[in-house]
């Protein structure tokens, strides 16, 4: 018997008369999942889920934006800058609070983060002109007008807040939006009285939390999120940081600090700012531990606290008062329930893959890689309600997509087999995990694996589903989950090439020479290129794109290109490979540029495909006819998350579906997603 | 006739004499407690004694023939003597008497001479009473014949000599053995009966399971020699029929622990008031016990002492062995004795004993934790603290269980019902101290009672209807062992409240998916408490289909945590909670309730199991309609 | 040399660390468990033991005598009055070959000086955080704790004073009984030292109510450059880096044993 | 992975050592390409066979061969960017220096075979706490032999007493260090936090009269504080301080770097027969020891698969078992043998890493160990980076091996 190590924190925290339950919090963060810059039901359902889960505050939006110039409803932000948006704070403080948890919200301003062609065309805004390296925006030089109106809107946006039954607001006044813009040499040159010395580039901040206190009053929590240390040649230091730190508290201008590491001006400092799995665990805690040493008001403190053990020892050794746990949170909203009640093994880990973050970027909607219910609360449950009969399921294929596939019937109380040909369960993520830097991408199919034994699944390892193996079980539902085989290019010669799958497994030893062309855009090429690397080849990466991985998000495809540089691998993109042919005992690969069609070839010594997969649906196409549904889905059901209700063949013994790549070349999110889809409602 | 006067008058002399040095022996004993007078002997025996005895209708049958025609024959003799009634009717009874007895010891000799032996009954001269039976009977009907046709009996004839041989052996092992031979349970019994140490226990059973208050003023606290037991006790272990019964149902015999309930009053009786040596044992010995003892001081409990320390440390106080004792012997309260002897006086307790004491005489938990700690795991839940002048129905009693993860479970499954069925509860807070529990089956009575004290002082502040416990040993202490401090309080144990609550209809459970589940009996919640049955039903409720173990309700088998078996922790060849999950994993059930946090801490611990461990009122939170007790 | 017989252990109150409650020093209670097995092994060893102070907490106290004491000397110095020179005065009239005390009978800085204010005031030897004391053909032997599990023996020649470790044996249960018939024995001691007020103030260290405590954190130079703190964070430290390729593992477990031993953590 | 595989490697890696190690393979590979290619082309040339350019990207890279025989690049951040990563490299640090000082903060280390223990570090950085940057403060490192690492370490200055650290009892020690108190103003004495080192604070506090702050968790440049009651309350030390420093609660010192030069107080040890005789150590089991005290740890990765061998192995070496994750998940080890960010972390003087990748979360729980050792058949691990000295073999054979000898009578 033992005082669990986390019951730290579960002390309640209380602010300016507000107490919150416990020190696990979700910082602002954008999600996408406000429509219209107001927040609707997915996002209040996503907000809502967390408080459900326990945890002690969620602070939403993620730039809720003050002025229309900086972007709100076509960017899925919070749009603060009139009085539209009160009665959605107040349902949305409504529901979350009813849950026992507090609610803040974050006011922001993206300065020249903000993309010009959006929402209302506005002229974007910075401390100074110079570029944005992400959004590539020219920002305009604040006048004292802009100052003016962005320094009432903080103001005016707090109000709304306090009005909208928000417990407390915090500036943004970090990832360079224009808080920081203004605060960090790098992107302010002015010579007025708004630039220039720490005290006139703090000047700007300091107004904005002054508006903010005259409107909303002494007892109203007010808070900022700044960074410690941007840690970019000529930026911010960690003691300018602390000076600013020191000066707001000392004048009383804030009633807790939010502190991270990093800023996020150009493409690799957004990686550092959202550290993911290539990174320590708690990286930056330091820095807000340096700030509590000066100031004695609460810290926060996010980035990279992926389990509460760690979270708990930052707690218990002093070094912050409260700890964001935001990603985590997206892979498993119940983290405090499930550790208050002792299984902390069951809570889904944050792998740190910043699928998150990197869909956000390139679709405009944050998904977890591995949790599909987050964002999708209306249509997926977090615990999945008894099936009213308990049938018999067969799934074949233990990789995400069956696994996960798995979890749900077996939780749904059905009788589940699971047949997997390998020895070990986890399937592709199994290969991907062998790539550097993505070690922990098998905990998703670990934590899976864990979660269907436990549900005592009949896993069956090591055994290759036959059509008399599956009917054996006579099941009332079958799901294919078989995933796909490498797809070779349709090039002459292709035979003569190896895939990434081949080159990851380790069956085929990288050359010296070595060409990694691209047909997917996504993870896979770059992953083996950098594997090769490291392991001393000589690559050169080809792809037909206009650059290397054009699918994979802003952060993520940063970490690739450092590392593949530092590895000094050639980038060659615009060009098709068209054919592979033996020269001696090398390869010769043709390559063609689609723009000139001029072709130019390269002599070295391995030459890996990377074209996604083809289906392995055999064992599919064999059950089909047996099956009532003849395989056959009906989208609109799926859609509307209703029961699959098809039937094409009155004698068919069980209802087919098929699930992840054995239906088509997708990723781990998909595969995961699809499963839960169907296996919900059996 | 005159010669079966003669032998029936040295007999009967014996006896006499024999009864008054069985006295002077109990005399040693320390005067206490109530006695109750003699007319309530027929009573007992007729109803409390046969209740036992008749589980087992063979013995059952044996001992009325035996012990009836014998009571009979001799009492008809007996007139025929006195009164010179040579009347007919007379002599016919007497013969018959004689007959039957003669079947009883037929029947005693089939069940000791055959394979249908049980090895629990002991040998040695005890397996000399058919003979003894027969004996007599052939020669009292041959007595009563010879008178019928009124003919001498020629006894030095041939056959005749041998009856007469019978009749003499008969009547000595008879008579005098009632009282300094095997014989010794019939007059020690029947005394026993009438002088019984609990004589609570026969207008309640239940009322008898509290332990006994010590006074610990007293110069000597506990056993620790044989003077220092009430003389009742040492009657007591006079009663032993060594029939066995509690080896049988003995968890740490079973266990292999260096434990044998029957050996255990025969050491006991040896070392107080027999022989000082085990030698005349006939019977299976405990693990460890093997070889034959010689006591030389009075020590019980000593280096060369006939009962060994770690004897007495490995009783899980499950009170099997005297639910099961025919001669309704106490053997718990004896244990106990001897063990509040080592504690208090030379402050000897084995394993994690000490440890556990130590944290409860500094920081009132076993595990040595802030009070202030007890609920911080809940401190999501917001439980409220009870405040003086308030009014709530029912205070909840945390337990020790709430430092524990697993008890944390079954705590907030409650808490959720709780909240479900509107029922305004509140805790101590850091008032509550451990109910003493451990402390007072470990011996410290010292410990216990200044615990005791001190949450009698808090629970008198405040006004409640009920305390609702999900530990059954705070149902117990709390239940019963305050009264020495005149505290009574209402106490209930969850399953039993929370049944309640469903019964009012204040609380609506949906049937789960049929799962297949066993149900372990906490002995304090059984035996102890006489609760079998809520439990049950709650589990009917949630539509579970229940398989239960052959060892259950009384007969249930304990988990091995009681009496602070789980710190003592005294080497055994399997551990007692591996045993019961064996008898679980017979049922086929996948999933094992209970409805003690101890219960269910013992089965967690063991190493392979195949049925998860949970308690009913997991179950039935499960079966809470979705939505409620949020 | 002369065969050890006589021992007094100091022992003071304690405090539970859970609750601030009273109770018997666990590590006080472990000396004294010490001295009780030396004398039970020894026949002929007297156990005595004594408590500074006043006796404000006298279940506590009792709690020693529930060990098997038979009497506890009680040695309470007027306020003012100097208490490690009384009670070494004490202590060096009774003349014991070997005096012992827990290593700190409390938490907190201060605590576990006392022993050394009395050894310092007999001029004894002290012999810090023993955990094992035996006499075998006439010679002393103790074992100390050191760091990592090590235990260093000694040989222990004349009269000593040794502080006890809480590595040593855990202390026996007290006896209710016998700490409820054991007795308390006031004495007094010749030497009645005033302490200078004035030094007092100069040492006693302030209290106030606990701040909370801060772990320091691996933290990195903010004035180095950038890159060197960005490097500091995102990489971690790097070794020597010499790489053997290409070597029989026959050769390579030599050169890791030889390592190992060169490093001195393989016994040899 | 295949032997052919393996023997690549290895022929590959001694070129490697063969270069010593500052030239990168790439750039090695690079000049022997260079070497086969037709001189003239410079990279582009048309195919006979198949009349189309061809173009070698490498070859739009100069190499050059210098004087040393390496093959040499003009332009490429590659080569740099590799001796970084070795970790050697790094800007100099200022040095703080003290000229006739005044004022004094004594740190009497303990010190293992003439290296600073994470104690003696401890103890060091507390010294300096108090000291600061003042120019008329100087810490003052005192132990019986020379030690190494000083100046990183936070001295100013050092002497070198010898019979300073003997633990026989008596008060020389004290004696010594109260006659330095009184021939110079000493702010504070800060010894470190083991047995030996509380031992002499305690009985130097006595000397002295003060009292003493063992396991201070906060220290200033005038204050101490220690913890007591329970956690209830602080106890603020002033004044002349004697302390011991609560391990991990001290900053290290980064940003400066200190003289160290050699100090001459004058003071010796009286020589003074003591009755207490140092018969020398006597190990327990290792496994006994807990992770975070454990001087050598023993660590088995997915590597390792006979699990028997490895335990059979630590109980021979006496070292403390420890597993990565994986290992542990799988049931190996048990969960408390854990090593890594969610795990336990190590400060071992010596960590010999079998069969372990080292993912970055398990070396941020290695990151104190003092020499770290790895045996592991991939090159590419991330522990090989973090190893001191690391062998590309089978884990197992390794452990086999070292079984023999260890049972093989020399």
């Amino acid at each position: 018997m033992s005082d669990s190590p986390t019951d730290i924190l579960l002390q309640p925290l209380t602010i300016k008369g507000v107490t919150i339950r416990n020190r696990i919090m979700s910082t602002a963060h954008s999600s996408g999942f406000v429509q219209g810059g107001l927040p609707q039901e997915q996002y209040r359902r996503y907000q809502e889920e967390k408080a459900k889960g326990g945890v002690g505050m969620t602070m939403i939006a993620g730039t809720a934006s003050v002025t229309p110039d900086s972007p709100n409803k076509e960017a899925g932000h919070v749009d603060t800058s009139n009085d539209e948006i009160i009665p959605y704070f107040q349902e949305l403080a409504k529901v979350v609070r009813s849950h026992g948890a507090t609610v803040m919200s974050q006011l922001g301003h993206m300065g020249r983060r903000a993309i010009w062609d959006k929402d209302y065309w506005l002229p974007i805004v910075s401390a100074s002109t110079i570029r944005e390296p992400t959004n590539h925006s020219f920002p305009k030089e604040a006048e004292d007008w802009d100052i003016r109106r962005i320094v009432r809107g903080f103001g005016e946006g707090a109000l709304r807040c306090k009005k909208g039954g928000m417990q407390g607001v915090e500036v943004g006044g970090a990832y360079m939006h224009l808080i920081e813009q203004f605060l960090s040499p790098l992107s302010n040159v002015r010579t007025d009285a708004y630039g220039g010395t720490l005290e006139k580039r703090a000047r700007f901040l300091i107004e904005v939390l002054e508006a903010m206190r005259e409107q909303v009053g002494d007892d109203f929590i007010i808070g900022a999120r700044l960074s410690g240390d941007e840690m970019r040649k000529g930026g911010l230091t960690q003691p300018e940081a602390i000076e600013i730190c020191k000066t707001l508290v000392s004048r009383g201008l804030v009633d807790y600090l939010s502190i991270m590491g990093g800023e996020a001006q150009d493409h690799i400092s957004h990686p550092l700012a959202m550290p993911g799995m290539s990174y320590p665990v708690a990286p930056f805690l330091y820095l807000a531990s340096a700030v509590k040493q000066e100031v004695d008001v609460p810290i926060f403190h996010a980035q990279r606290i992926t389990d509460v053990r760690t979270a708990a020892a930052a707690v218990a050794d002093g070094h912050v008062d409260m700890v964001a746990m935001t990603r985590p949170h997206m892979a498993d909203p119940h983290i405090v329930k499930k550790m208050v009640e002792g299984r902390e093994e069951d809570i889904r880990p944050c792998v740190g893959a910043n699928y998150c973050i990197d869909r956000f970027y390139i679709r405009g909607q944050a998904r977890c890689i591995h949790n599909p219910a987050m964002g999708r609360e209306q249509e997926i449950p977090y615990e999945f309600a008894k099936a009213d009969e308990s049938r018999k399921v067969v799934i074949i294929g233990a990789g995400p997509a069956g696994l996960e596939a798995a979890r749900v019937t077996a939780s749904r109380g059905h009788e589940v087999v699971l047949f997997e040909r390998d020895a070990e369960a986890g399937g592709q993520v199994n290969l991907a995990a062998k790539a550097p830097r993505h070690e922990a991408l098998a905990n998703i199919v670990q934590w899976l694996a864990l979660q269907v034994r436990k549900l005592g699944v009949d896993l069956r390892l090591g055994v290759e589903a036959t059509e008399d193996l599956v009917l054996a079980e006579s099941p009332d539902v079958v799901i294919v989950a078989t995933g796909g085989t490498p797809a070779t290019a349709q090039v002459r010669g292709a035979e003569l090439a190896v895939s990434t799958w081949d080159i990851l497994s380790g069956r085929v030893e990288g050359a010296q020479y070595v060409l990694v062309y691209d047909d997917n855009s996504e993870h896979q090429a770059p992953q083996c290129a950098e594997f090769l690397a490291q392991r001393g080849s000589k690559v050169e990466f080809v792809t037909h794109d206009r650059a290397m991985g054009q699918d994979i998000g802003l952060t993520e495809a940063a970490l690739y290109r450092k590392h593949l540089y530092q590895l000094d691998v050639i980038f060659t993109p615009d060009q098709k490979l068209v054919e592979i042919y033996p020269e001696d005992d090398r390869l010769v690969a043709v390559l063609e540029s689609p723009y000139t069609g001029e072709q130019e070839e390269r002599l070295i010594d391995q030459i890996v495909i990377e074209n996604g997969t083809l289906p392995l649906d055999d064992l599919y196409f064999k059950l089909k006819p047996r099956s009532r549904n003849l395989g056959e889905v009906d989208y609109h059901q799926l859609i509307a998350a209703e029961p699959q209700r098809v039937v094409n063949n009155e004698a068919g013994e069980f209802a087919l579906f098929r699930v992840g790549d054995a239906v088509t070349s997708r990723n781990i999110h998909a595969a995961i997603y699809e499963s839960v889809r169907f296996a919900k409602d059996i | 006739m005159e010669v079966a006067a003669f032998l029936f008058c040295v007999g009967l002399g014996l006896l006499v004499l024999g009864a008054l040095f069985r006295i002077s022996k109990w005399r040693q004993g320390r005067r206490d407690g109530e006695v109750a007078a003699p007319w309530v002997l027929a009573r007992r025996y007729f109803v409390d004694v046969h209740d036992v005895v008749s589980r087992d209708v063979y013995v059952a049958r044996m001992h009325v023939l035996a012990a009836g025609g014998f009571v009979a024959s001799l009492m008809l003799l007996a007139v025929a003597v006195v009164f010179g009634d040579g009347s007919r009717p007379l002599l016919a009874m007497g013969g018959i008497a004689a007959f039957l007895m003669g079947c009883g010891g037929v029947l005693a000799g089939i069940r000791r001479y055959t394979s249908v032996r049980p090895s629990r009954v002991s040998a040695g001269a005890y397996d000399l009473l058919p003979i003894a039976l027969i004996g007599l009977s052939a020669f009292l009907c041959l007595t009563f014949w010879a008178s019928w046709f009124e003919v001498q009996v020629e006894w030095w004839g041939a056959p005749e000599v041998l009856v007469l041989a019978g009749g003499i052996f008969g009547i000595m092992f008879l008579l005098p053995g009632m009282v300094i031979g095997p014989m010794r349970h019939a007059f020690a019994g029947a005394a026993h009966l009438i002088f019984h140490p609990r004589q609570e226990r026969f207008e309640d059973q239940l009322a008898a399971t509290g332990l006994r208050w010590v006074d610990l003023t007293a110069d000597r606290i506990g056993a620790g020699s044989a003077n220092d037991f009430r003389w009742q006790q040492l009657l007591s272990f006079d009663a032993c029929v060594q029939c066995g019964r509690c080896e049988d149902v003995c968890p740490a015999h079973a266990a292999g622990a260096p434990l044998n309930p029957k050996k255990l009053i025969f050491d006991l009786w040896a070392s107080s008031i027999g022989p000082k040596t085990d030698k005349g044992y006939r019977g299976n010995r405990d693990a460890g016990g093997e070889q034959v003892r010689q006591q030389t001081t009075d020590a019980l409990i000593a280096t060369d002492s006939i009962l060994r320390e770690e004897t007495i440390w490995a009783c899980t106080t499950c009170r099997a062995c005297v639910e099961a004792c025919p001669m309704l012997i106490e053997h718990v309260d004896s244990i106990v004795d001897i063990r509040r002897f080592q504690t208090l006086h030379l402050g000897q307790v084995p394993g994690k004993g000490t440890e556990a004491l130590t944290n409860l005489r500094e920081t009132d938990t076993v595990s040595g934790k802030r009070l202030e700690h007890r609920d911080r795991w809940a401190t999501d839940l917001n439980i409220p603290q009870i405040a003086e002048g308030q009014e709530v129905e029912v205070l909840l009693w945390l337990g020790e269980a709430s430092f524990d993860v697993r008890g944390q479970r079954t705590l907030r499954a409650l808490i959720r019902i709780l909240r479900a069925a509107n029922v305004n509860f509140a805790t101590l807070g850091k008032l509550e101290a451990d109910v003493g529990d451990l402390a007072r089956r470990l011996g410290d009575e010292a410990t216990f009672q200044d615990l005791a004290a001190r949450n009698v002082d808090a629970l008198s502040r405040f006004s409640f209807d009920t305390i609702v416990t999900a530990d059954p040993h705070v149902l117990q202490a709390l239940g019963k062992e305050y009264s020495f401090l005149e505290a009574e309080f209402p106490v209930r144990h969850h399953t039993q409240f929370v049944h309640s609550l469903v019964q009012t209809g204040r609380l609506t459970v949906e049937a789960l998916e049929p799962k297949s589940v066993t149900y372990h009996d906490p002995c304090y919640l059984g035996r102890y408490n006489g609760e079998y049955d809520a439990p049950r039903e709650l589990l009917r409720l949630v539509g579970v289909d229940l398989q239960e173990m052959p060892r259950s309700r009384q007969k249930s088998f304990c988990c091995g945590w009681g009496g602070g078996a789980a710190y003592t922790d005294i080497a055994s060849e399997i551990r007692v909670p591996d045993l019961r999950m064996q008898e679980v994993h017979e049922t086929g059930a996948s999933l094992v309730a209970v409805a003690c946090p101890n219960c269910a801490l013992m089965f967690d611990g063991v190493a392979e199991k195949n049925a998860d461990v949970i308690d009913v009122i997991e179950l039935v939170d499960m079966a809470l309609p979705t939505g409620m007790g949020q | 040399m002369t065969k050890l017989t006589r021992i007094c252990v100091l022992l003071a109150v304690g405090v539970n660390p859970a609750n601030c409650r009273g109770r018997r020093s666990s590590v006080d209670a472990q000396a004294l468990e010490l001295a009780l097995r030396f004398g039970e092994q020894n026949d002929g060893a007297c156990v005595d033991a004594l408590h500074v102070g006043s006796p404000s907490d006298e279940r506590s106290l009792r709690d020693y005598l529930g060990m098997g004491l038979g009497s506890l000397s009680i040695l309470a110095p007027e306020p003012g009055v100097e208490p490690a020179a009384t009670a070494a005065a004490h202590l060096s009239e009774a003349e014991y070959d070997l005096v012992l005390a827990g290593s700190a009978a409390r938490d907190g800085g201060a605590s576990g000086v006392f022993p050394y204010q009395v050894a310092k005031q007999m001029a004894l030897p002290v012999l810090p955080d023993v955990t094992h004391l035996e006499e075998s053909d006439g010679v002393l032997m103790a074992k100390q704790a050191r760091e990592r599990g090590v235990r260093q023996k000694f040989e222990v020649r004349g009269r000593s004073l040794m502080t006890v470790s809480p590595l040593a044996p855990a202390a026996r249960l007290p006896s209710f009984v016998l700490a409820r018939e054991g007795t308390l024995r006031w004495v007094n001691s010749n030497d009645e030292r005033r302490i200078d007020p004035s030094a007092e103030v100069l040492q006693s260290p302030k209290m106030r109510a606990a701040l909370p405590m801060r772990k320091s954190l691996a933290t990195f130079d903010p004035n180095a450059s950038a890159e060197d703190r960005l490097k500091a964070v995102t990489a971690l430290k790097g070794g020597a880096g010499k790489l053997h390729d290409a070597m029989e593992p026959e050769l390579i477990a030599t050169e890791i044993l030889a390592r190992l031993k060169a490093l001195g953590v393989t016994p040899d | 992975m295949s032997d052919s595989v393996a023997r690549r490697r290895y022929s590959l890696a001694r070129l490697v050592s063969e270069l010593q190690r500052q030239v990168d393979r790439k750039d090695l590979r690079a000049a022997i390409h260079l070497a086969q290619m037709p001189i003239q082309s410079r990279g582009f040339y048309t195919s006979q066979a198949s009349r189309r350019l061809r173009k070698d990207p490498w070859a739009r890279r100069r190499y050059t061969v210098a004087a040393s025989g390496r093959p040499r690049l003009d332009v490429n951040a590659g080569l740099s960017k590799k001796v970084m990563q070795a970790g050697a490299t790094s800007t100099p640090k200022p040095v703080h220096r003290v000229v006739d000082p005044e004022r004094f903060v004594i740190a009497v280390l303990d010190l293992e075979a003439g290296r600073l223990t994470a104690a003696d570090k401890t103890c060091l950085a507390a010294a300096r706490q108090i000291a600061g940057l003042d120019p008329g403060t100087a810490v003052i490192a005192l132990s019986d032999s020379d030690a190494v690492g000083l100046p990183e370490a936070g001295a100013d200055r050092y002497e070198v007493i010898p019979g300073l650290r003997a633990s026989d009892g008596r008060f020389a020690v004290e004696a010594a260090l109260c006659s330095l108190s009184i021939q110079m103003t000493c702010r504070a004495f800060v010894f470190s936090d083991t047995a030996l080192g509380r031992h002499t604070a305690r009985s130097l506090a006595a000397e002295l009269g003060v009292t003493p702050a063992i396991g201070a968790h906060d220290i200033g440049s005038n204050y101490c504080v220690t913890r007591c009651q329970s956690g209830e309350s602080d106890a603020v030390h002033e004044g002349l301080m004697v302390l011991t420093a609560k391990e991990g609660f001290v900053p290290p010192v980064l940003s400066m770097s200190f003289e160290a030069a050699p100090f001459q107080s004058g003071v010796s040890l009286a020589p003074a027969e003591s009755s207490l005789v140092d018969l020398g150590p006597e190990f327990s089991p290792a496994d006994d020891v807990a992770l975070e005290e454990a001087p050598f740890v023993l660590c088995g990765g997915g590597g390792v698969r006979d699990w028997q061998l490895f335990n059979d192995l630590a109980v021979a070496l006496n070292a403390t078992r420890a597993g990565s994750r994986v290992v542990c998940d799988a049931g190996h080890l048990p969960r408390d043998r854990q090593v890594g960010a969610s795990g336990r972390s190590s400060s071992a003087k010596v960590y010999l890493a079998l069969g372990l990748s080292g993912a970055v979360q398990h070396l941020q729980g290695i990151e104190n160990c003092e020499e770290v050792l790895a045996v592991n058949t991939d090159a590419a691990a991330p522990i090989i980076k973090r190893a001191d000295t690391s062998y590309i073999a089978d884990a197992d054979e390794v452990m086999s091996e070292m079984l023999r000898q260890l049972v093989a009578p020399e």
